[in-house]
């Protein structure tokens, strides 16, 4: 074990793990994250705190995550390289790992011309996969970028995402060994709605023995009507959502797409549950974390194994 | 080449409004070549100042120059006289000559244009960031084409997932450099070295070390100026 | 004294009218030598003695041929007036002329025309034609008539004291009348005819009462140099009159004993142009009443002239012939009418009324005919083909103009270019030198000096001295202390003005010239050569357009105009301050031809031109030559209309100077006049062959129109003229079968959506009919008509149908005729406007005549590849519409036949032969100059940007070894596109730099008075 | 104001705008003296900087009359002036004066009445917005 991470102890057993994610506040109630967290506690591996999405100020996942923490939760940190430098960032790594945090996520982050402060400097000191590698050296190196050696070591499990579904795609899997040659431990993908293209991609991963070298969660998101599906697939980029599933979706009454999508993010779940090289997964139920239960219930998922 | 376009009008006006006698002074170097402060720029920015001071009821006298190269003290010393003449300068240089113009002389002066980036016309009257002057160019690993100043995330080791159909996640109009990047090594068979990791970048050399500054100590040596003009 | 030179062969043109001087002029330009003489002793003619001739309602003619030097123009054409050809013998290609020329006791190489003698022997001294002498109105050629005045000797009594009165000594007492025999390889007559004297009828008036008058000197009355120095009164008692009438045909289209039988053409037009000007220089309140039997508007656009009069100007419009004028107490004049459709007579008062009469004949003229040895036809004008009007009886001997038959000036200008062309076939061009070199004296360097600019009024038709005070525009330029001189020529011929000019240029050794005169577009390159005859630059010349566009458009505001002019005076003189001399590229010319469509008109263009040795390629449409004429039987004239085209198209196809593109098209087109470059594509081909040529001659034709009215393309036997002719020709039977036969007129034209009338329907109409009546003498045949426009001889065909009893039943846009269908038969409603009520005729055949319609996908696809000018109801827009009728605004490029505006075979014909002679007058001269204003680039300055690169649409910028973009002056084409979107401001259009647009601009405001 | 007389200055390209206006001449339709045409070879010659000179200068409106749209003579010099003008309204907005002072036309050679219209309506137009701050200023140091 590297690490004291509740998701890698689960990963070791060699069960299936699920994680899930907690947006938090646009404000100081920390209320709300732990209501949410609530909600999920008892599905899920590991709770993802995100790190201003969506280039949106909001409150600092650290400190939403210490939160969880006290409440006996394990968070799963996430940080982008978007807004602060490598100093910030190994500070902040060492006073969340010293605050108990001690899983986190490596991302570069939405651009900030996304969000509501298009007129900051994006920072992008390093990209997502020297962060990978920042984390890593810091915690099996004890070093710190400028070369000093660190007295106490930030033991941090490390995570990053994984897009199957951006282009180009014959990078995609290219990359993700580079990932791993940084030094990652387990990767969440983008929401998955072209299963077949996901399980091409996993093909490829498996084929060139990544999977043994990294744990891929698969990213499920259930869909809350056909409206959402559509806006999606012609509004979010590098969403990959095919045809069946608007026509799914469509091929229902309004008042059971919820239900409908559901049905479907079960379904995907189990289909995936054979894939090989699939570790778990990553649940982002986006304002809907109420039904991660359900879901995780769904996929024959329940109850999460005590490690 | 440096870009730069003109500033908007208002903001111009603003800055001269307290003064009666103003010199546009235009640079025929890079801004002429992106149409932003040449001769031409200087006449219509000029024209414009009149048509102003008209409307404001007011006298404005404006005088026009332009100079070879504003970034260089020679040529700028050629002020001398029309700068003794006017209560202040508006340069359309760039933000070097604008410097330079405001080191010589001892009034105030004004930015007339923003200067943009290094870039190079793609087409008549478009012109697109190609450079950011990190210092420690990485063409030569990224297949000809910068990752740096061409990323909206300069990220080193791309695209990230934000990549869709080559373009950037920021805009359609923007071109994905990593899948810029990518193409380019495929059409030279260097794939292979797109899964060397790129290291983080060493931000000292583009400017991360405080202002930059080049010394040539063969040119610069004083004492080869002193044995030319002696 | 004027001595004709004899020692080499040369082509005579006898009539120095528009015609003549056109002709002669053509000649000359073609490096032709030609003598034209005159027995008057001025040239000029008829027109010379107009007011303002329309549509143009101006005069112009000085520019009749800007593109020649004055200087070239000496060396080629020699002008000798008062000379008569008395006899020519030999044959075509060589005859030989005898002149004789009548003594004018004055050496015109002296005269300086200061007229003392005219001041001091009025009675003898002859100088102004018309009805006053005072001031020369007429245009003449400076080389042999500088200053016309001559002296009736039998009138000086005192000889002595008139040679006194000379100070240049130029009376020769002695002169005699000399003869001379010339070597001549053609002649065109171009010798015009009388105006009729209306005093010999006795119903109206003309030449007793005293405001009754003929036309020609109602122009008189309204011309400035006239009698009333322009101003419009009454001869009886010099009060403006308040109510004018016209009377139209007066002596014409008649069958009283001094009545004439044809139609003078060009009447009804100067009427309309008459009562205008009347109207819109002596007051709307004028009223202006024409009588009239027909409105022939027929030329290019003149129908809408027609519709102004009526609709912008007011004109009031009466259709019948009156009976009698009779003369008031107080001089005023009753005219008796019956309208037509009131039975009973009116009477009605004016306070003056205006003959229209027609063209006659001299007795002179009818006598050369007889020394010359042609034949005249029935009517004492010369008879001509009837395919090929400008040709003679007689081989080599060509005719135009009026003498052919009666028709307005820009007819008689076609009739004499192709009379030129035809006559110049025969005698070799003169080789081509560097002329500016060799003719002109050497350019003054002006160079370091402060201007000292000459500003000049030329207003030679009055036009701006009557809409603006032309003293004070010469008062208020005056004020500028580097204006040396500043002067108005008004009412003097351009000509004479220009030379006065050319002295005062030297006199006061003037480096800068400004002139206010017409449009630069036209005039410019008069004046520049001017400039240099006097030793200038020319293009230390800026011209001020007072008339185009001011005198002619703000009528309605005298004092805003001159203020106008005052400003724009001001504009010329700060913009010629910074007029730099210039040198000019000569390019040497493509000797080929460009011929678009292979009609008649096209291939007897190109044969034209390939007869003289010009490689000439014809590109038609259509897999076969031949054009609309395929569609045609015959001519009113008879002639067979196949059998004529098969001819052509023989002699085309086997003509080794013609290549002929069949099925193919135009499809690219770059170069300059003089050079071109054109991609020619045929049938499904994609590849374009590509041709070099000098000139291009656009001989694309018109459609027929097929307009959706009175049931034609839904009822069987409604048909067009065009139908109609081919079942005459082809189905003999049918028409035997037909017992009443309906022409309508008008189908399709002079309406809303097609205002110009198709010219060629009336006579199609008449033909027809006269052709029904030969196969089938029963039937009875009625046409439906607006206006009956069979104008000048064509008016014997419309009597002989009349008499044959064809009915003619007049409609008018109220009263349209409606034709149905019911149980079978065809009926045709009309109006009977005699009778007052409607009728109603069943028709075994309704024939309309819709005309021509412009080609609109070709003109447009044409217009647009060569970039050329449009009418607004889509034909060819020629350069002028009355002095060029057949070159385009575009040098280089002429317009022939119907894509001009809808004629007949034979006036097509006359526009082919005019192309092929004005083609040849740019071909003759083996450089074109490409004019001085091209880019150049100041190294300095330049950025090396590559704005220029990019930006020109001709590719021609480049980056040189230097580092500075340079513009290779030859392929510039003076856009100067390149110097404003230069960034550095390093690029300068020559004659066209900033600082020169700049200056007009700072003239332009500079408030000064 | 009820006797506002605008300065109109035209450039007028010599092969359509320009023709446009003899041709107006020749068939003697009036337009407003108003008007003052200067002639350019192309209107792609019409420098931004000729534009913003007539306004500094005192026009109170100024115009291109160019040829019709594909019909320039050197290809495409009618739609870089139209380029010209669109640059200077827009500065002239920036400025806070009324862009409609400048304008861009087209005419054929043969359209003579429409030119005189067009001439009409510009005055018209120009005479609405009353006299441009520069003509004011002009007028005021006279």
């Amino acid at each position: 074990m590297k690490t004291e991470s509740r998701l890698e102890k689960v990963l070791a057993s060699g069960q299936l793990a699920v994680t899930s994610e907690v947006g938090p506040p646009r404000g100081c109630n920390i209320d709300i994250v732990k209501e949410k967290a609530n909600m999920i506690k008892d599905h899920v591996d590991g709770i993802n705190i995100t790190d201003n999405q969506t280039a949106m100020v909001r409150m600092s996942s650290i400190a939403a995550g210490v939160a969880l923490k006290q409440m006996g939760l394990d968070p799963i940190i996430q940080m982008v390289s978007r807004d602060r430098n490598r100093l910030a960032m190994q500070a902040d790594i060492l006073g969340a790992y010293a605050l108990g945090c001690n899983t986190m996520l490596c991302l570069s982050g939405d651009h900030p011309q996304f969000g509501d402060h298009p007129m900051a400097k994006p920072v992008y000191d390093i990209d997502s996969i020297n962060m990978i590698k920042m984390v890593k050296d810091m915690r099996d190196e004890a070093k710190f970028q400028g070369g000093a050696d660190i007295t106490e070591p930030p033991k941090m499990f490390i995570g990053a995402a994984a897009n199957p579904f951006a282009d180009p795609f014959e990078l995609r899997v290219m990359r993700l060994a580079k990932k791993v040659a940084a030094g990652v431990d387990f990767i969440q993908t983008q929401c998955i709605f072209n299963t077949a293209k996901f399980e091409e991609w996993m093909k490829q991963v498996v084929d060139r023995g990544l999977d043994e070298k990294v744990a891929i969660l698969a990213g499920i998101t259930p869909m809350k009507s056909l409206g959402m599906a559509k806006y999606m697939k012609s509004k979010v980029p590098g969403m990959d959502i095919p045809d069946e599933v608007i026509d799914r979706l469509a091929g229902v009454d309004k008042d059971k797409q919820a239900e409908e999508g559901i049905k479907m993010a079960i379904e995907q779940m189990q289909r995936l549950k054979e894939c090989k090289g699939v570790k778990g997964f990553h649940i982002m139920a986006i304002e809907w974390e109420e039904k991660v239960p359900e879901l995780v219930e769904g996929a024959g998922l329940s109850p999460r194994p005590k490690v | 080449m440096i870009t730069a376009e003109q500033k908007p009008l208002q903001e111009i006006l603003g800055y001269i409004a307290p003064y009666e006698k103003i010199l546009v002074v235009g640079c025929n170097e890079c801004v002429t070549v992106c149409a932003a402060g040449g001769r031409k720029e200087v006449g219509l920015l000029s024209s414009a100042i009149r048509l102003n001071s008209a409307k404001a009821g007011k006298k404005i006298e404006v005088l026009e120059h332009t100079l070879e190269r504003q970034c260089d003290p020679e040529y700028v010393d050629q002020l001398a006289e029309l700068a003794g003449q006017v209560d202040a300068v508006v340069s359309l240089a760039c933000g070097c000559g604008i410097q330079t113009v405001a080191s010589q002389y001892p009034i105030p002066v004004f930015p007339g244009v923003n200067t943009k980036f290094m870039g190079a016309s793609e087409s008549q009257g478009i012109w697109a960031e190609r450079c950011m002057g990190c210092g420690d160019c990485m063409l030569g690993i990224t297949g000809g084409i910068c990752p740096i100043a061409r990323c909206s995330k300069s990220i080193m080791n791309g695209p990230c997932g934000g990549s869709v159909n080559g373009k950037c996640e920021i805009s359609p109009d923007v071109d994905c450099a990593w899948q810029l990047i990518w193409d380019r090594l495929v059409e030279l068979g260097l794939q292979d070295r797109y899964e060397e990791l790129v290291a983080a970048k060493d931000w000292r050399p583009a400017g991360g070390g405080g202002p930059r500054k080049i010394i040539r100590e063969d040119l610069a040596s004083s004492k080869i100026i002193t044995e030319d003009n002696a | 004294m004027q001595k004709i030179k004899q020692d080499e062969k040369r082509v005579l043109v006898i009539g120095g009218g528009v015609g003549g001087i056109k002709a002669a002029l053509d000649l000359s330009e073609s490096r032709k030598k030609v003598l034209l003489i005159d027995s008057d002793y001025a040239i000029g003619g008829l027109m010379t003695q107009l007011d303002r001739t329309f549509p143009t309602n101006n005069c112009d003619l000085c520019t009749v041929s800007p593109h020649l030097s004055a200087a070239s123009r000496e060396k080629f054409l020699e002008v000798s007036t008062m000379t008569e050809l008395t006899s020519l013998s030999g044959e075509a290609g060589n005859f030989t002329a005898t002149l004789k020329t009548a003594p004018r006791f004055i050496d015109i190489d002296k005269c300086t025309a200061c007229g003392e003698c005219l001041k001091k022997f009025p009675e003898a001294v002859r100088f102004n034609p018309g009805l006053d002498p005072r001031a020369p109105t007429c245009m003449r050629y400076p080389q042999a008539t500088p200053y016309a005045y001559s002296i009736d000797m039998e009138k000086v009594d005192d000889v002595e004291a008139l040679k006194a009165v000379c100070k240049a000594g130029a009376i020769i007492p002695d002169d005699t009348e000399q003869e001379t025999q010339i070597n001549v390889a053609s002649v065109v007559l171009s010798v015009g005819a009388e105006m009729f004297d209306p005093s010999v009828l006795d119903n109206y008036g003309g030449g007793k009462f005293d405001n009754v008058l003929p036309g020609l000197e109602y122009e008189r009355i309204m011309s400035a140099s006239g009698p009333f120095q322009g101003n419009l009164v009454r001869k009886s008692d010099q009060q403006r009159p308040k109510k004018v009438a016209w009377i139209q045909c007066v002596g014409s289209r008649g069958i009283n004993v001094d009545d004439v039988p044809y139609c003078s053409s060009v009447c009804c037009m100067y009427a309309l142009k008459e009562a205008i000007v009347t109207k819109e220089r002596f007051g709307d309140d004028i009223e202006t009443t024409i009588f009239y039997m027909d409105m022939r508007t027929s030329g290019k656009d003149y129908e809408q002239y027609f519709n102004r009069a009526k609709e912008d100007f007011g004109i009031r419009l009466i259709r019948c012939k009156p009976h009698t004028v009779i003369e008031l107490p107080d001089k005023s004049l009753e005219i008796t009418y019956a309208r037509e459709e009131l039975s009973a007579m009116e009477k009605e008062e004016f306070d003056m009324v205006v003959l229209s009469t027609g063209f006659r004949p001299s007795q002179k003229t009818i006598d050369l005919a007889g020394a010359i040895g042609i034949d005249l036809n029935e009517h004492n004008f010369a008879k001509s083909g009837t395919i090929d009007p400008v040709t003679t009886s007689k081989d080599g001997v060509y005719v135009c103009g009026v003498f052919e038959s009666p028709k307005d000036i820009p007819e008689t200008m076609v009739q004499a270019s192709a009379a030129a062309s035809l006559a110049g076939m025969t005698l070799d061009s003169e080789e081509w030198v560097n002329e500016p070199v060799s003719l002109y004296p050497p350019q003054r360097d002006v160079d370091g000096e402060a201007p000292k600019i000459g500003f000049f009024v030329v207003d030679c038709d009055g036009e701006i001295d009557q809409a603006l005070d032309i003293d004070k525009i010469l008062e208020n330029a005056k004020t500028n202390p580097d204006v040396a001189v500043a002067e108005a020529f008004k009412l003097s011929c351009s000509f004479e003005a220009m030379e006065k000019i050319e002295g005062l240029i030297k006199e006061h050794n003037l480096n800068r010239v400004v002139i206010g005169s017409g449009s630069p577009r036209i005039q410019e390159s008069m004046f520049q050569d001017m400039l240099r005859r006097a030793g200038l630059n020319p293009y230390l010349l800026e011209l001020v357009n007072l008339r185009d566009q001011n005198a002619w458009v703000h009528n309605d505001a005298p004092a805003k105009s001159l203020e106008k002019a005052f400003r724009l005076v001001q504009m010329g003189i700060s913009g010629v301050r910074k007029a730099k001399p210039l040198t000019e590229n000569m390019l040497p010319t493509s000797q080929n031809a460009l011929v678009v469509g292979g009609g008649v008109t096209g291939m007897t263009s190109a044969l034209e031109l390939a007869d003289q040795g010009t490689l000439t390629y014809l590109v038609e449409k259509a897999p076969v030559l031949g054009g609309q004429a395929l569609n045609l039987s015959q001519t009113i004239e008879g002639d067979d209309v196949a059998a004529f085209v098969k001819g052509l198209v023989d002699k085309v196809s086997a003509h080794e100077n013609i290549k002929v593109f069949t099925d193919a098209v135009v499809a690219e087109h770059t170069g300059v006049p003089g050079k071109f470059t054109t991609g020619i594509k045929t049938g499904a081909d994609s590849a374009c062959e590509q041709i070099d040529h000098g000139v291009t001659i656009l001989a694309t034709g018109a459609k027929p129109n097929r307009p959706a009215v009175y049931g034609l393309g839904e009822l069987d036997n409604v048909m067009t003229q065009l139908d109609l002719d081919a079942v005459l020709e082809n189905d003999e039977s049918k028409i035997k079968a037909m017992e009443q036969v309906v022409m309508i007129q008008c189908a399709g034209s002079r309406e809303a959506d097609n205002p110009n009338c198709s010219r060629i329907c009336c006579q199609a109409a008449v033909k027809n009919a006269l052709r029904l009546l030969e196969v089938n003498p029963d039937i009875e045949v009625f046409v439906l008509y607006r206006d009956m426009r069979t104008y000048g001889f064509w008016e014997d065909y419309y009597k002989t149908a009349r008499d044959k009893g064809v009915k003619f039943i007049r409609f008018d846009l109220e009263h349209r005729p409606v034709v149905r269908e019911e149980a079978g038969k065809t009926i045709v409603r009309a109006h009977d406007f005699i009778l007052g009520q409607d009728i109603e005729i069943e028709a075994d055949c309704v024939a309309l005549s819709t005309g021509f319609v412009a080609d609109a996908d070709t003109n447009n696809e044409l217009c647009s590849l060569f970039h050329l000018p449009k009418t607004e109801d889509g034909f060819f827009l020629e350069d002028h519409v009355k002095l060029k009728p057949v070159d385009m605004a575009l040098h280089g490029f002429f317009l022939a036949g119907t894509a001009h505006s809808p004629k007949v075979i034979r006036e097509s014909i006359t526009q082919a032969h005019a192309v092929a002679g004005r083609a040849r007058t740019m071909l003759a001269n083996k450089e074109i100059t490409l004019g001085a204003a091209y880019a150049t680039v100041d190294p300095v300055m330049c950025a090396v940007c590559l704005i220029c690169v990019r930006a020109c649409p001709y590719d021609v910028p480049f980056i040189n070894n230097e580092r500075h973009s340079e513009i290779d002056p030859a392929k510039c084409r003076g856009c100067g596109i390149c110097a404003a979107e230069c960034p550095a401001k390093a690029i300068q259009l020559r004659a066209w730099e900033d600082d020169q647009i700049i200056a007009k601009i700072d003239g332009l405001f500079e408030r000064y008075n | 104001m009820d006797n506002f007389e605008p300065e109109i200055v035209a450039f007028c390209c010599h092969y359509c705008g320009y023709t446009a206006a003899d041709m107006a001449g020749t068939r003697r339709i009036s337009y407003p003296s108003n008007v003052k045409i200067i002639r350019v070879p192309c209107t792609g010659k019409v420098d931004a900087i000729h534009l913003m000179k007539a306004l500094e200068k005192g026009a109170d409106g100024v115009y291109i009359a160019a040829c019709l749209e594909g019909d320039c003579h050197f290809k495409d010099g009618n739609l870089r002036a139209v380029a010209h003008v669109e640059k200077i309204k827009k500065t002239l907005e920036d400025l806070g004066w009324e862009p409609e002072r400048v304008a861009m036309m087209n005419f054929s050679a043969a359209m003579g009445q429409q030119f005189a219209q067009a001439a009409e309506e510009f005055t018209e137009k120009i005479k609405a917005l009353g006299p441009s701050p520069a003509s004011q200023a002009t007028s005021k140091a006279v």
